[in-house]
């Protein structure tokens, strides 16, 4: 017995391991799976036991148990239901037993409301035709980045006026920022892979790029976080956007913090600091104090790559988050990023992730319809990320306005995640938050990228039937058709924030 | 909220002569008749172009009132912002059947009375007055609508069939070089006078077949360039794309198949280098006015018509030539109709229009 | 030697002149007539640039740069080689705020002041390892968030009323090392920062910058050298490692 | 010929490949009885493991077999398939073959009574698709022509 | 085109496969003074013994239908005399003739009785290099109670203990310091004497047989220590030699063995030779000399059927190399086993020992006994003079694998993409 449970810092296990003796067959391949060391194997009794106090509920070993003897169960609170209590009594107790504040992963898990979840989507019947978009074509191709009003030709009927850099999506979903730190190397290999092959952007996130990943050229956006970690010519240069990365969803507000036992050696060389030092992304640029410092950088970004890149900037979906987009339009940004609240993390203090923000849905159609009341529209494309989980989420925030989305979790629940939430301990048993190498192994590129290609061609093939059942067969006449939108369950202010009208009107 | 949109089926149909001959409404009238299947007696009209030769240096402004108080409201409203030439009640005969009345302003703008009215009215450039004192009349002042407000042009149309609007404006009476007509089966809105097509901004009007399914994408693109869509139908953004693609910016008329109707990314990767450099740009920046759905459309403007499908082709356009008249419609019969032997008749391929224009000769007798 | 008159030329243009004329294999650039033109340097990767400014020039000078020598002969302003990963930034006179920020290699000397922030979040790897050496005072906030690399501050104008360094001095500092000539007060100084003592290493590494300093200002190097050194360093490269605990 | 191809970097180290040939070559190839119930056979492959290396390996069926030149009793023999196999009715388990396997992956079976027998792996007969492959949950094992 | 082979053993029967993978449709002939189907020759000691039978398909080395299938012609139980090379004949005992085009001699060797008085007794005294000789030890069994075996390497250790469990009291006499001489080192032939002792053989070492007394049968030998042994059987299993009775007038280069370049052939064309008799290239000590182990046999004999069948293969040599087990002890060992200026790498726990012998940054010898399963790695890297400088501390451990190895290489050199 390695370990042995204390009551000084006791709190209740999460999940119960229910193991099937007479199944199980002593192979101890959940022992080894087990990054948690919730599992181990007693030679001298012959058995697999369990320490329920450390399983994290990700279910790797009932995932890789070849005789289905393992089950893993929510564990029923022991404590006395009380509704305005319940849920902070571990978190409180953990504090005072550890003198320190949680730090928690992936998206907002609060019940807050999902507008997604309020929104119908509208179909073609008889007056217009639904188009069948295996047979007809259907075009999502999407360009993100500052246009004209319009354009001027030459005598000769060419172009005259100069369009400022795009990028060119086949399909208006991209990969969002997520860094290589937060993530193995084998994932970021996997999103680059997966990029390439569908014609989309993956985000290195603030940790800049491996030089292997280079590779990735044409369809990598490189960001420029408050810690500049990795950031230089070569590395700004690599990439098709440059991101500057003002908020995330999961923490408006907060730095970035990469413990220094996950800064392997890799990890060093890609973000240029010396292994085992903290990763401290400071809460805001420190050359960013004001609006118009966040002009300055975006123009030293477009000076230092002689204006051959657009530029997005990415804010947290925050309380004036319509006013902030529209300065930051005015500030010269190409593409403005918005990250709603229930966007994913690698790791955030909880009581931020959990409390700051708004959501995207909301957040995107004031954006949006701002930027067009002031006629701004034009100047700049709109990702919406933070919170997408599926196909019509991508069309519900297409119809609200935006031009493109990313997708965090959603991609990696692709490749395994199970959302148990314990990217911050780097220990992550599906070897996708992790720096450790030999779990890290668990993500198999080939299988991992063939399952993103799958998800992006079915969902792209899900928005063109949606959009078919609409009878529009290119994605830009969806964009900000909000017509196509019904509202359900919500109120008159809600319908009024997202300019749609309720069902049956 | 302002949100909802027409629904309808529709037959249409127009033509131009092109060496500038007048010819009178009862062509146009019988060939939308006999599409009279396309139409369910609720909704038809006409435009027509060249009507107005003693007044053509002034705006017409034809006005549907449902009241005389609209009348009174709207008249002291354009006695303020205009000089008027001259106006009165249009022509009508007596139909058994409630309808609003009409009347036919001549007018030009003048100069403003006080400081606020000429910052209301930011620009001086007399068409953009003329846009903004539409759009003041049709969002502001209850009970009138601006039909049409077009320089020697007019629309005529109300809830009807084809033969009675014809009938009830006296169109047979009218001369023009260029008729379009719209015969209506709407869903939506059915009794609305100001739903009927043609509809019309400055010189262009716009009769349609078909449903704008990206509707809710081309208003809320136009409302940012201060377009406010009033008449809850979506015929109405093509007139107001038009005005604001060829007429603000500049684009030539000729490639506005490229916008409305653009290319398939699909073709567009296989053109030469400039070519794809100018779909794609276009694309890019005129995305937001893409008309996708399924229409076919004919748009009248100064000298000329285009017609124009959808670019994969969900509605029907036929395209007819005898001697120096182009005809455009629906259904090859509408035309057959009136002309019995065709020089010319043929298909356009979806998203390339059809352009037809007064010779430069006849646009000087014209105008 | 190639000049080009800067007076009210747009920086966009301003710069993408010294990019052409660098294309051109013009290296020694003198700007003359700079007033608050931004970015210039910005991204240059040519290491045989020189580029002499007379005038002040605006934010954002060196900004991803890696390689040049820019001398600067008068005032700087804000943002001075921002995220630097080589070259030399010369400035003969005092800078604005937020110094070298990010920066991860080459060098800057300042003749005199800088105002706050400077050197916040510098960085070292490997042999990358950015110096900034300043002749005056510092304001607050000087190596916040510090990661690496050297701040040399010499304080050659200090006075009562003019302390070498303003508050918050190395706040969240987790590598790196500042000197400082003379004595601090602890006051100013983040609780979880030290002062050590300077090694006989360390003093290699001050005399040669020193030296350098003294040889661009024309300042005599044993008056600055007659004061003791002071070393700032982090307690630990992992300041805030038990701050957060694993939940939920 | 197709051989076991070692992808090592995708190797888990979770010894479902052994699991799974224990139970292709246990008498009812059902795998709670053959791990319960009957004699266990050998597993044909090994996983290896060194932090953070891990890999299983199994017999590489070389072009010019080392170990069927080795054999005394022509017992390792290549079959119709041309893996090389051992027919245990002849192998009399001297070893020879592990004396020559370049790859060093024969093991000792020595249960029987009087001969010892080679084990190693025969790519499965009976299976398309070899049972270590099929059961890799990462595809470090995949079947492949080399 | 003809093809004839001298002998009927390993080399000759790879040799056999090798050209008929090659070529379907030449005569091959095979002749060999024994009249039996191909065997296992270290299975006589379980002959002898009886826990093999010569009915048992594992006693031969190939089916009983392998000549049919190969197509070969068999001459059996006739002795060569003599080889024609000019004329491209050989002479058999009875003077037959048989023409050849191509000839392969593959006749191994032939016990060594070292000179000892009483070595010719007709009964008692045994060698054990064939089935003959097996049987006739068999045979003698029920006479034996007591035995001496001459010779403690491969064969006489091995029967030592195999006679041993059979209930005889056998005393085994080796000239050197311990058994196995060539093949272990001390600490290794330890666990072997060990063994025997467990099974009562009694073991005299640095001392040899002078004389064997007795009238019909032996009664008795004479060691030269001056000590006797009481016996009434007596196998002498010092050691065979290149069996060059036949080539002696020929002009067939011979040295201890027949000499072959690196294709197997002879100093005359169109005659090779392989396996026991030929005398090959070692890659060890960098020279030919005759290396009678089953494997180079094989080896050989494929290697000079290829080159009959017209291929161009070379061989790339060998050395010596053996897989051997006394009573429960396991031990594989290959090279040089033991030397004073080698660097030398050895373990020795739990009954586990692991050696080896380093030149120079190469493998060049290794013995490993008990843990015997990853032997062929380190005769892969004696064979390919692999470089060990980075990975010989492994070596050691008993979990020694490819885990240990340079990852890149071991990617490579495990899905074959490098020999």
């Amino acid at each position: 017995m390695k370990w042995m449970k204390n009551a000084k810092t006791y709190t209740p296990p999460d999940f119960a391991v229910i193991r099937d003796d007479e199944r199980c067959i002593r192979c101890k391949a959940c022992v080894e799976q087990c990054s948690f060391d919730a599992t181990f194997y007693d030679e001298d009794l012959d058995k697999v036991w369990n320490w329920e106090a450390k399983c994290v509920g990700c279910d790797r070993c009932a995932a890789i148990c070849p005789v289905e003897a393992i089950t893993i169960k929510k564990r029923e609170t022991p404590y006395r239901y009380n509704y305005s209590w319940y849920g902070h009594i571990d978190g409180l107790k953990k504090r005072a037993a550890f003198g320190g504040t949680p730090v928690v992963s992936m998206g907002n898990d609060k019940p807050y409301p999902v507008y997604w979840d309020h929104m119908l989507l509208n179909a073609s019947q008889v007056t217009n035709p639904s188009i069948d978009p295996l047979r007809e074509p259907m075009e999502l191709k999407t360009f993100l980045g500052r246009k004209p009003d319009f354009v001027e030709f030459k005598k000769d009927g060419s172009l005259k006026t100069k369009l400022t850099p795009q990028i060119e999506l086949n399909i208006p979903i991209m990969f969002s920022a997520m860094s290589y730190g937060a993530l193995s190397y084998n994932v970021i290999e996997s999103l680059g892979k997966a990029a390439q092959e569908v014609g989309t952007f993956y985000n290195s996130g603030e940790g800049g790029l491996n030089k292997d990943h280079y590779k990735f050229k044409g369809n990598v956006i490189v960001q420029v976080a408050s810690g500049r970690f990795g950031v230089h010519k070569p590395y700004l240069d690599v990439g098709s956007a440059i991101e500057i990365k003002i908020g995330q969803g999961a923490k408006p507000g907060i730095g970035g913090h990469l413990p220094g036992e996950k800064v392997s050696q890799t990890i060093s060389e890609t973000r240029m600091m010396p292994e085992g030092s903290d990763a401290i992304s400071p809460a805001p640029h420190h050359d960013v104090y004001s609006i118009e410092d966040l002009r300055q950088l975006i123009y030293a970004l477009k000076e230092a790559t002689e204006y051959t890149k657009p530029i997005i900037v990415k804010i947290a979906a925050v309380h004036n988050v319509a006013a902030i987009a529209s300065g930051v339009v005015r500030a010269g940004a190409d593409i403005i990023s918005i990250d709603g609240f229930k966007g994913g993390t690698g790791a955030s203090p909880q009581i931020v992730r959990d409390n700051i923000g708004i959501p995207i849905e909301l957040a995107l159609a004031v954006v949006d319809e701002r930027l067009r009341q002031e006629g701004i529209r034009q100047q700049v494309s709109i990702i919406a990320g933070g919170g997408i989980r599926c196909s019509t989420d991508v069309v519900k925030a297409i119809a609200l306005g935006a031009d493109a989305v990313y997708i965090g979790t959603a991609a990696l629940l692709a490749i395994g995640c199970t959302m148990c939430q314990q990217c911050h301990t780097g220990k992550c048993a599906w070897g996708i938050s992790t720096q450790d190498p030999h779990l890290s192994k668990r993500v198999n590129p080939d299988i991992a990228s063939e399952k993103l290609i799958n998800l992006l061609n079915v969902w792209a093939l899900e928005i063109k039937e949606v959009m078919g059942a609409m009878g529009i067969n290119s994605i830009e006449s969806l964009k900000g058709n909000r017509l196509n939108l019904r509202a359900v369950g919500l109120s008159e202010k809600d319908m009024e924030i997202l300019g749609i009208l309720p069902a049956g009107e | 909220m302002e949100l909802s949109k027409d629904i309808s089926g529709c037959g249409i149909a127009g033509f131009i002569n092109t060496d500038g001959t007048l010819t009178s409404g009862i062509d146009i009238a019988d060939s939308i008749n006999l599409m009279k299947e396309r139409g369910n007696g609720l909704g038809a009209g006409f435009a027509a172009y060249g009507i107005y030769p003693d007044f053509k240096e002034y705006y017409a402004l034809h006005i549907m009132y449902d009241n005389e108080q609209s009348r009174k409201n709207t008249e002291a409203y354009l006695d303020r912002k205009l000089h008027i030439e001259q106006h009165g009640g249009m022509p009508t005969r007596i139909i058994n059947k409630k309808r609003p009345i009409f009347f036919v302003y001549f007018v030009e703008p003048r100069e403003q009375s006080t400081k606020a009215e000429s910052e209301e009215f930011q620009s001086r450039e007399a068409d953009e007055f003329i846009v903004k004192l539409t759009m003041h009349i049709n969002e502001k002042i209850d009970g009138a609508y601006v039909v049409s407000s077009g320089k020697n042009m007019g629309v005529f149309k109300g809830v009807g069939y084809p033969e009675e609007i014809a009938n009830l404006f006296r169109i047979d009476e009218y001369k023009a070089y260029m008729w379009t007509a719209h015969n209506r089966f709407p869903t939506n809105t059915p009794g609305w006078w100001g739903g009927a097509h043609p509809f019309s901004l400055l010189d262009w009007s716009v009769v349609h077949n078909g449903e704008i399914s990206s509707y809710g994408a081309n208003k809320r693109y136009l409302e940012m360039y201060r377009y406010k869509c009033t008449q809850k139908t979506d015929t109405e953004v093509i007139a107001y794309l038009l005005d604001l693609i060829i007429r603000k910016h500049k684009f030539p008329l000729e490639k506005i198949g490229d916008i409305f109707s653009a290319p398939l990314w699909s073709e567009i990767n296989k053109m030469q280098k400039k070519d794809k450099e100018f779909h794609t740009a276009l694309r890019m920046v005129y995305g937001s006015a893409l008309l996708n759905g399924p229409f076919s459309i004919l748009v009248g403007f100064k000298g000329g018509i285009f017609g124009l499908n959808d670019r994969i082709k969900l509605r029907p356009l036929v395209a007819a030539k005898k001697g120096s008249t182009v005809y455009m419609a629906s259904e090859e019969s509408a035309i057959r109709y009136i002309v019995k032997d065709l020089d010319e008749v043929w298909m356009p391929d979806a998203g390339k229009p059809v352009i037809a224009k007064l010779t430069e000769e006849a646009y000087k007798n014209v105008y | 030697m190639h000049e080009i008159n800067a007076t009210d030329v747009h920086y966009k243009e301003l710069n993408e002149e010294i990019r052409e004329s660098i294309r051109n294999n013009e290296h020694d650039l003198i700007l003359d007539g700079v007033c608050g033109q931004y970015y210039i340097g910005c991204g240059i990767s040519n290491s045989n640039v020189k580029i002499t400014i007379n005038g002040v020039p605006g934010n954002d000078l060196g900004a991803f740069m890696n390689g040049p020598v820019i001398n600067v002969m008068n005032n700087a302003q804000d943002g001075i080689g921002n995220t630097m990963n080589g070259g030399k930034i010369v400035i003969h006179g005092s800078v604005g705020d937020v110094l070298a920020y990010s920066m991860r290699g080459g060098s800057i000397f300042v003749k005199e002041n800088v105002g706050y922030r400077a050197c916040i979040h510098m960085k070292a790897y490997k042999e990358m390892n950015p110096t900034v050496v300043i002749g005056g005072c510092a304001g607050a906030f000087a190596g916040e968030y510090m990661a690496g690399g050297t701040m040399i501050l010499l304080g050659l104008n200090k006075s009562e009323t003019r302390p070498i360094a303003g508050v918050y001095l190395a706040t969240g500092m987790h590598g790196g090392s500042i000197f400082i000539r003379g004595k601090i007060s602890h006051d100013i100084l983040w609780e979880k920062a030290e002062i050590e003592a300077v090694t006989n290493e360390d003093y290699t590494n001050i005399k040669n910058n020193v030296k350098e300093f003294c040889n661009i200002f024309k300042i005599d190097y044993n008056r600055v050298m007659d004061e003791e050194f002071v070393k700032v360093v982090p307690e630990s490269s992992r300041p805030y490692g038990n701050l957060y605990i694993p939940g939920p | 010929m197709k051989i076991v191809k070692i992808n090592e970097d995708n190797c888990v180290y979770c010894h479902l490949c052994e699991v799974a040939c224990i139970t292709e070559h246990s008498k009812s190839k059902d795998i709670i009885k053959a791990f319960k119930f009957e004699e266990k056979p050998i597993a044909r492959c090994t996983v290896e493991f060194n932090y953070p290396v891990s890999f299983s390996s199994m017999c590489r069926h070389c072009d010019d077999a080392p170990c069927v030149e080795a054999c005394q009793t022509g017992a390792m023999h290549r079959d119709e398939r041309g893996c090389v196999v051992v027919d245990p009715d002849k192998c009399v388990g001297c070893w020879m073959c592990i004396m020559s396997c370049p790859y060093g992956i024969i093991k000792r079976d020595e249960r029987r009574e009087v001969w010892g027998l080679s084990t190693k792996c025969d790519l499965c007969p009976d299976r398309e698709i070899p049972a270590c492959v099929e059961a890799c949950p990462n595809n470090a094992l995949t079947f492949e022509e080399v | 085109m003809k093809i004839v082979i001298i002998g009927n053993s390993v080399a000759a029967i790879n040799a056999i496969e090798a050209i008929r993978e090659k070529d379907k449709v030449s005569e091959i002939e095979v002749i060999s003074d024994e009249s039996y189907m191909a065997y296992s020759h270290p299975l006589l000691p379980n002959l002898v013994i009886g826990n093999i039978s010569r009915s048992d398909k594992r006693f031969y080395y190939r089916s009983k239908d392998f000549y049919d299938k190969m197509n070969v012609k068999r001459v059996l139980g006739k002795k060569v005399v003599k080889i024609f090379s000019k004329n491209k004949y050989i002479a058999l005992e009875n003077n037959e003739k048989i023409e050849y085009d191509k000839l392969l001699i593959t006749c191994g060797g032939t016990p060594f009785v070292p000179p000892m008085k009483g070595a010719d007794l007709k009964e008692g005294v045994h060698t054990l290099t064939n089935i003959k000789a097996a049987d006739k030890l068999k045979k003698d069994l029920p006479n034996i109670k007591k035995c001496v075996v001459i010779g403690g390497g491969l064969i006489g250790s091995k029967v030592a203990e195999k006679l041993a469990k059979y209930g005889i009291k056998v005393t085994l006499v080796e000239l050197m310091k311990r058994v196995l001489f060539p093949v272990l080192d001390d600490t290794a032939a330890d666990y072997v004497h060990k063994e025997l002792k467990k099974d009562k053989v009694k073991l005299i070492l640095e001392d040899s047989v002078v004389e064997i007394r007795g009238d019909k049968r032996p009664t008795e030998v004479v060691l030269s220590s001056g000590k006797t042994i009481d016996t009434d059987g007596v196998v002498v299993a010092v050691g065979v030699r290149p069996n060059l009775d036949f080539t002696k007038d020929s002009d067939i280069e011979t040295n201890r063995g027949i000499v072959v370049d690196d294709y197997m052939q002879t100093n005359i064309n169109n005659i090779y030779a392989a396996g026991d008799v030929a005398e090959a290239y070692d890659v060890i000590i960098s020279a030919k000399r005759p290396v009678p182990v089953l494997p180079l046999a094989a080896r050989q004999g494929r290697i000079a059927g290829l080159n009959i069948a017209e291929s161009n293969i070379k061989y790339n040599g060998g050395f010596p190399m053996n897989s051997m087990s006394i009573g429960k002890v396991e031990f594989i060992s290959m090279g040089i086993v033991d030397s004073e200026e080698l660097e030398i790498l050895k373990i020795e726990k739990d009954n586990e020992y692991r050696k080896f012998l380093i030149d120079n940054n190469r493998l060049v010898g290794m013995i490993l006994v008990g843990n015997v399963e990853r032997a062929g790695i380190f005769n892969w890297m004696i064979q390919n003079k692999f470089d060990v400088s980075w990975i010989k501390d492994t070596f050691l451990n008993s979990d020694f694998g490819w885990k240990y190895f340079d990852k890149a290489f071991r990617v490579l050199r495990l899905n074959r993409k490098i020999k």
